[in-house]
């Protein structure tokens, strides 16, 4: 292990090691927990200029109130969740099929289609901004969660092909093989040998795209407007300008935004990390 | 039941040829083992006779049926692999069942083959684990109870024992070899290890390079090679060989201790033989000095004793009883000429 | 009330009063209307300026929201607005509107109406004026000498918040319009005039003058306009350049009618006669709007004397109403407001700087205005690229 | 085919050449959707650089012109020349990420209590959307109540207003963008620090490399696939930097801290925006750039794939 | 040069002891084997030595220092890894010159040194390529010869050859025979292997559960174990143990075709006692039925038959020449009573 284990020092520096752990942290996350200060605060205490005091007063429910029944930000959420859910499920299922197809097949354009995805996986979106808005127009789709899921779901086809067709390669294709050898047709394969292998890799990657649509801040200003369809990162910007230099008010806000991916990284930690590591590698 | 037949069999990777024209007869209900270097093409040919790999040209027959071009699932073939190939997510039961499953084979009739199977390979109390939870042999067991269970005409083992340690391998050769006698089906077995492959074989096919050396049961194999390679190849420690110059029919060679006449006559036109003995065949005389000991490895009951000439040439001598060579002395050797085997130098095949 | 069928409104009030006030006034309109579906729906003000384009050509509501003059004139060209001609030409309306009717009308024809307007012009802090003894300024050396005095105080002059640019629009429109003229300000913003041109640069020195006496607030290119306003209500400035909208938030700040108090912009060259910014706030029909009808009765409705009245009193958006038989709420910035437009802006009504100048030219130009209001010194500079910019988008 | 002659059931066809028509059948939808909304409107992209197009009415072929406009305009070519400058500020410190990264995770990685959650907990800034960090730092930067120009004050500097002073915003909003994506770097070195063999640190320890040249020698190599990784999404995370600008500046002051990416959303559909064609040019201009990478990562991938 | 010396060493792992208090001396100049089933702390012994595991008590010396707290670089050793442990990214010179290169060595005497050992282990083609574009068996030269460079007084081996094949094996082994005698140096050697342990060792230790069992030379071994561990330990195939009734001074068990009286005088206090015969001391006799051939595995020069009890004893018999038996036949045995073996059932100990 690298460093050298720090029980292997001795007694002071490992004292000194976990005093300063506390405090690295404290730097890391300052402007985080700041914001989780202000959340709490009473507007006074910012017209008063009290922005680094301690809050005059608790305002926690009062503040998340005003979050919760007094703005659009329910709305926001729940069109996140709209928005967020189906096109983890709509990319991780295409992507498997591709990642096996990939994966598994010796066919001659394999590698070439492969690296169409990852091109494509890496390119800057703001070159696809304009048609893509375009063609969202035409189908009439503009400014619906479903247009706006659709092209979640083909974007992140790339990155969860790239991913997923890693993942198979790493499987034992004697597996597939054996099961060739027993008569199971592809699909079933797919189906009842390959799919329930790669479970860790679905659960990485669902969290993963998880994340990553939750946060997706560009395509939801350039494909929605409004709060019928908007998710809570655009949300928050006009959630903002309703609050305009209220802080109590955005911080606690932004906190509400940021809330759900940070729960779905502490509960599926182990998968989240997997999938950061595994996506790009193998 | 039924025999498996190769006719001109080749393979192709793109432009370079691995399996050059294979022509092979394996009798209904026969242990057939395919040895040879790694690369040789062993594993290739199993699966040519799977159906993992296509045939480019020639033609495979099993029993009546002409399987060249037929679908894996068809041809009435099950294959264990080295790497035991078990489904992971599966148990023991559902791994052995899956093939069945996938082809619509009722319940309660799976749950009867797979009873057998399980009682056969000793893995009732293992039924519910899954692989993970079992040990290497068992899941080897398992590998191949999921072959059994299909009822194939043909078995095809692709090294299977390969990935367990010294001493599971004795056992689950002992049970492969059981296995073999209580369902009698045809065996095709690959795998590199010399003891496998002598133990096991009712007829063992020498590979190289994709080509056939030798067919022949384990112990003709060992006494009567065709050529130099089966002769150096069956054999462990291998044969010795000698570049002999040939004087006066008789062979020459500054390690021994005179010319050698050997039982075989040696052909006119030949003025170089290679020699090949055994080192069991060889004894050592303590009373002559063409020869160094370099080292002696003393394993308990035997010993073998590395020597040298002086211009390089090395021989290994295998020592029994309790009084052994000592390393750095010299020494002469002695060959019984009824056990040396003669050998064109060029070509390398046997001078009978 | 024969209007059936379903009414998509749009609307870029996304400010609470504003907001409920249009929403009150939707809610009086529907229960005309019992048959009517009305839909409303309130975009981010901000975020309304790009979306419009989207929902104009895709899913078009039956009535928008937007502002007049040039800034309608990308969609009037690109047909994406209906021609409402017709409404002007009933007597109740055409006459009613008149006032704003200039506004609306390109090539001729008119293209939607306005349903309010409001002054803009100097608020200020009435305690602080009179702790330091000002009053009033009327002309250029008198604003001056109270800035001094102010800035001699520890405060600043004046609060502003450029992060959004147009704030500093503002100052450049009246600085030009009372430097060279309303004439001279409406031929600059159609690129008529050289931005290197003498005229131009004086407007610029003057602003200076300002700047270098340390008017401004320091850091005004982080805030939004918004985040400008506590300097004001603590009292760290004194008086903000602004529309009338921003009484109601400082009154929401806490500051009493004794506090606040506006005037005019200053005269600064005695020979141009006073104009003033103006902005109007239209309603359009798209052109693919569905419930057309129902959209020009809700538009009559809007337009009207009583609602107007209404909607624009102190209480809801706290502006001007655009209907001639309305009456102006007896708030006193309203009222001043009113009378100043009416009397004392000989010169003309103009809209806003973005709002007469084409897209393009007022992004760069208001870009221009804040680098030049943080870095007075390279004022060649910034002139030299406005000319250049001026020089491609006017072709 | 000769095969279905023993066999008496037909086959179908399909059964006949499974192996070959399955992986097109698992890619079709796949592709469909990523060749409908991904490459094709890449080449729309570049058709569309060659008009003049404000959106709303008819387009107009204007050839290289907007090419040229990025060359020869000058009010533009100030614009794009700044953001092409900022872009090339970005990917040069964004990769600070990479160093700042493994060092908390040297730091990191040890076995004391609750290091596990200490590494969560530094790795939070990655889960929080970008506009969630921008407001964070904006507000970290604010010039009269900021923690930094609070800070500073505690030590009896003056403040600096970063967001307000084109001299410093770049710079300022780059550290913004740091935060999460040193956390990144770290969480992939940590994983990689795990993956270490540790008998190459014991061979290197027999050898006497201690510390840094323990560091150098024999850990940073083995971290390659790592490093590598990090370098690839750290080079894509900077060229695609919109949400923070757009967050905290939207480009100001004076379009100051524009980079390409944003500046094309500018000019193509922001407020004051209506050249669709013009920032297509610039799609383009970035596109080429990414090219570079992408084609060398698909290079090192394609060696990779030939090598095994 | 200078031997090593374990005095009391314990080592431990939190709570759990796995090393009890070892007592070890060895010589310079001598290669030691550390043998013993897996997990029974040759590694960690090794690695004490080397001082990448802390020892917990005892001392450890090399020559005249006490370095049992002293810093691995600093103890004069070099350590072979079973992974070869090679830097991938540095050339094999690279890797050789890389501890005298962080020692401070200027680099003309690193090349000078590396050199030297490239041409001791044949690697001279090789010093620019990659560890990826070797052999195992060229890899794990290199492991050897980055060990040498930095000339060392102790060499440390830990299953060195564990990861290469069966042929390599045995070419390494005489290699690493061979670099012994050049070098002189002591040796400590890791392995599970019995043919190495015997071959290479100047003296085996025999461990067990963190304990030594025994320590000698291997035929010593061999022939005189001091246990039933040892004796069953050393030796391929192992002893064949019987536990056999003692009455009337002889001992009784159903697979002897009579009471045997053994060599060595049995103690009177004991009814019970294990009886110990290797494989190749046995010879079967077709006269006799009481054992079943259960399989024959015959591998060339030598067969080993299985036999076994019908009340479940197995027996491994080593037989020689061309005359095989036959699998499914009944024979007795015959065993030569001064090759005989006698252990106390219950304690293991022999009894000499
Ligand atoms: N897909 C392939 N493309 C090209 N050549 C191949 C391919 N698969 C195998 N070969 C070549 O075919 C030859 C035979 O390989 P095969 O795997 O059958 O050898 P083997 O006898 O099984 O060896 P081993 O004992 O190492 O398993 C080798 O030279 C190998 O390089
Ligand atoms: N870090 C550790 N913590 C706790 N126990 C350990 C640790 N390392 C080794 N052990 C235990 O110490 C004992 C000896 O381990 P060691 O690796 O020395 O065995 P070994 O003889 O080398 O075995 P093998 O032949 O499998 O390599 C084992 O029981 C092992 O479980
Ligand atoms: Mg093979
Ligand atoms: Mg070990």
């Amino acid at each position: 292990m690298f460093p050298t284990p720090i029980e292997k020092q001795s007694q002071g520096i490992q004292t000194a090691y976990k005093a300063m752990l506390p405090v690295a942290l404290l730097l890391w996350l300052g402007p985080l927990l700041a914001v989780a200060l202000f959340s709490v605060k009473p507007g006074a205490d910012f017209t008063n200029a009290n922005y680094w005091g301690l809050p005059s007063s608790f305002e926690f429910a009062q503040n998340y109130g005003q979050v919760f029944f007094n703005s659009d930000m329910p709305r926001y959420l729940l069109n996140s969740f709209l928005i967020t859910v189906p096109t983890v499920i709509g990319a991780v299922a295409l992507s498997a099929m591709t990642g096996f197809a990939l994966g598994i097949y010796k066919f001659k354009a394999n590698l070439w289609i492969f690296f169409m995805f990852v091109a494509g996986n890496f390119v800057p979106f703001q070159i696809l901004m304009v048609p893509v808005r375009d063609l969202t127009l035409d189908m009439g789709l503009y400014n619906t969660k479903t247009g706006l899921v659709l092209f979640h779901i083909a974007f992140q086809t790339g990155f969860c092909t790239l991913f997923m067709r890693n993942f198979i390669r790493a499987l034992p294709f004697e597996l597939i093989e054996a099961a060739r050898v027993e008569g199971v047709s592809e699909w079933r394969i797919f189906w009842y040998v390959v799919l329930p292998l790669m479970k860790p890799a679905l659960a990485a990657l669902s969290v993963l795209i998880f994340t990553f649509i939750w946060n997706d801040y560009f395509w939801a200003v350039v494909l929605t407007q409004g709060p019928e369809s908007q998710p809570v990162t655009a949300g928050i910007t006009s959630f903002n300008s309703q609050f305009r230099a209220a802080y109590h008010m955005m911080s606690a806000g932004s906190i509400v935004a940021a809330l759900p991916p940070v729960a779905m990284f502490f509960l599926m930690q182990k998968h989240f990390i997997a999938g950061l590591t595994l996506g790009a590698v193998k | 039941m039924t025999g498996v037949t190769l006719e001109g069999a080749i393979k192709r990777y793109g432009e370079t040829q691995v399996i050059h024209g294979i022509d092979l007869t394996i009798e209904d209900g026969e242990f057939c083992v395919f040895v040879g270097p790694s690369g040789c093409g062993k594993s290739t040919l199993l699966r040519m006779i799977a159906g993992l790999e296509e045939t480019s040209e020639g033609t495979i027959n099993i029993g009546t049926r002409d399987v060249t071009h037929m679908d894996p699932a068809k041809r009435g073939v099950a294959m264990v692999f080295q790497t035991y190939a078990l489904y992971p997510h599966m148990s023991v039961a559902e791994n052995m069942g899956f093939g069945l499953r996938m082809n619509g084979v009722p319940k309660p009739e799976i749950e009867k083959k797979v009873k057998t199977a399980s009682a056969i390979l000793k893995l009732d109390p293992y039924l519910d684990r899954k692989p993970k939870a079992l040990s290497g042999g068992q899941r080897q067991r398992v590998a191949i109870g999921r072959a059994i269970v299909r009822g194939p005409e043909v078995f095809l083992f692709d090294e299977p024992l390969s990935n367990l340690d010294a001493e599971l391998r004795v056992d689950m050769r002992v049970e492969i070899a059981r296995l073999h006698q209580e369902i009698g089906a045809t065996m095709i077995y690959v795998t590199h290890d010399q003891v496998e492959a002598m133990t096991m074989a009712d007829k063992i096919v020498v590979l190289r390079d994709g080509r056939i050396e030798q067919v022949g049961a384990p112990l003709d194999l060992y006494r009567d090679p065709d050529n130099r390679f089966v002769a150096g190849f069956i054999g462990s420690p291998s044969m010795n060989f000698l570049d002999c110059t040939v004087k006066d029919g008789a062979l020459h060679h500054p390690a021994l201790a005179g010319p050698l006449v050997p039982d075989t006559p040696i052909p006119d036109n030949l003025s170089e033989i290679t020699l090949g003995i055994r080192p069991e065949h060889i004894t050592l005389d303590p009373a002559g000095d063409q020869l160094n000991i370099d080292l002696t490895e003393a394993l308990g009951g035997v010993s073998y004793c590395y020597l040298s000439t002086p211009k390089g040439d090395k021989i290994i001598v295998e020592e029994r009883g309790d009084e052994r060579s000592k390393q750095g002395n010299k020494t002469a050797i002695n060959i019984p000429t009824k056990r040396t085997y003669l050998f064109n130098k060029n070509t390398g095949k046997r001078i009978k | 009330s024969d209007l059936s069928g379903d009414l998509k409104i749009f609307l870029d009030t996304s400010n609470p009063a504003p907001r409920a006030t249009m929403e009150a006034m939707i809610e009086r309109f529907g229960a005309q209307h019992p048959d009517l579906n009305i839909e409303t729906t309130v975009i981010d003000r901000e975020a309304y300026k790009t979306q419009i384009r989207n929902f104009l050509t895709a899913n078009a509501p039956d009535v928008a929201t937007w502002y007049a003059a040039n800034r309608m004139r990308p969609y009037v060209e690109a047909g994406l607005f209906e021609d409402v001609s017709d409404l002007y030409a009933e007597p109740a309306v055409g006459e009613a509107l008149a006032s704003t009717k200039g506004a609306l009308t390109i090539d001729g024809k008119q293209w939607g109406v306005a349903y309010t307007y409001y002054q803009w012009g100097v608020y200020y802090r009435k305690d602080i004026f009179a702790e330091l003894g000002l009053s009033e300024p009327t002309t250029w050396d008198e604003e001056k000498a109270n800035c001094a005095k102010i800035v001699e105080s520890g405060r600043a002059c004046y609060t502003i918040g450029t992060k959004y640019l147009w704030t500093a629009g503002g100052w450049f429109d009246y600085l030009n319009m009372r430097t060279n003229g309303f004439d001279f300000h409406m031929a600059l913003a159609g690129g008529e005039v050289s931005w290197e041109d003498e005229r131009v640069k004086q407007t610029f020195l003057n602003w200076k003058e300002l700047i270098d006496m340390g008017a401004f607030i320091d850091n005004h290119q982080t805030y939004s306009w918004q985040e400008a306003l506590p300097f004001m209500v603590n009292g760290d400035a004194a008086a903000y350049l602004m529309g009338n909208f921003a009484v109601a938030p400082l009154r929401d700040a806490g500051l009493s009618d004794d506090q606040l108090d506006f005037y005019q912009f200053v005269s600064i060259n005695p020979d141009v006669e006073l104009s003033e910014d103006a902005p109007t706030d239209t309603f359009h029909i798209p052109a693919n709007a569905q419930n057309k009808e129902a959209a020009r009765e809700f538009l009559r409705f809007a337009t009207s004397a009583e609602e107007q009245t209404i909607i624009n009193n102190g209480q809801n958006l706290g502006q001007l109403p655009v209907n001639a038989g309305s009456s102006v709420d007896d708030d006193k910035f309203l009222q001043q407001g009113f009378k100043m437009l009416s009397t004392n802006s000989t010169g003309g009504v103009a809209q806003f700087w973005d709002r007469d100048a084409p897209a393009e030219m007022a992004k760069a130009s208001m870009e221009g205005f804040q680098e030049f209001m943080v870095k007075p010194g390279e004022l060649d500079r910034i002139l030299a690229k406005l000319e250049r910019a001026r020089g491609r988008i006017y072709k | 085919m000769t095969a279905a002659s023993d066999t008496p059931e037909q086959e179908s066809w399909f059964h006949r050449n499974q192996q070959s028509v399955a992986p097109w059948l698992f890619l079709a939808p796949g592709i469909l959707f990523f060749l409908f909304y991904v490459i094709f409107p890449v080449f729309q992209s570049f058709n569309l650089s060659l008009y003049a197009w404000d959106g709303l009415g008819e387009a107009e072929y204007v050839g290289l012109r907007n090419y040229e406009d990025l060359y020869w305009e000058y009010v533009d070519r100030d614009a794009f020349y700044t953001s092409l400058k900022n872009n090339v500020i970005w990917l040069a410190l964004y990769l600070l990420a990479i160093p700042a990264g493994l060092f908390i995770a040297l730091f990191l990685n040890q076995t004391v209590f609750g290091i596990r959650l200490y590494k969560s907990l530094f790795f939070f800034p990655f889960v929080i959307s970008q506009v969630v960090v921008g407001l964070v730092f904006t507000w970290f930067y604010d010039p009269t109540f900021g923690l930094l120009t609070a800070a500073l004050g505690w030590f009896g500097l003056e403040g600096v207003n970063i967001l307000g002073d084109e001299r410093f915003v770049t710079y300022g909003i780059i550290l913004a963008g740091l935060w999460p994506q040193t956390a990144y770097c770290m969480i992939l070195y940590l994983t990689g620090l795990n993956a270490v063999d540790p008998e190459q640190i014991e061979a290197g320890r027999l050898d006497n490399a201690k510390g840094w040249r323990m560091l150098w020698h024999i850990v940073l190599p083995q971290l390659k696939p790592a490093t590598f990784i990090a370098f690839v999404v750290t080079i894509i995370g900077a060229l695609r930097s919109f949400d923070l600008i757009s967050i905290m500046t939207e480009g100001g002051p004076f379009g100051s801290s524009r980079v390409l990416a944003y500046y094309m959303f500018e000019v193509a559909l922001s407020e004051y925006g209506f050249r669709m064609g013009y920032g297509a040019a610039i799609a383009v201009v970035l596109f080429m750039i990414m090219m570079c990478f992408i084609a060398y990562f698909l290079w090192s991938m394609y060696r990779e794939e030939k090598g095994r």
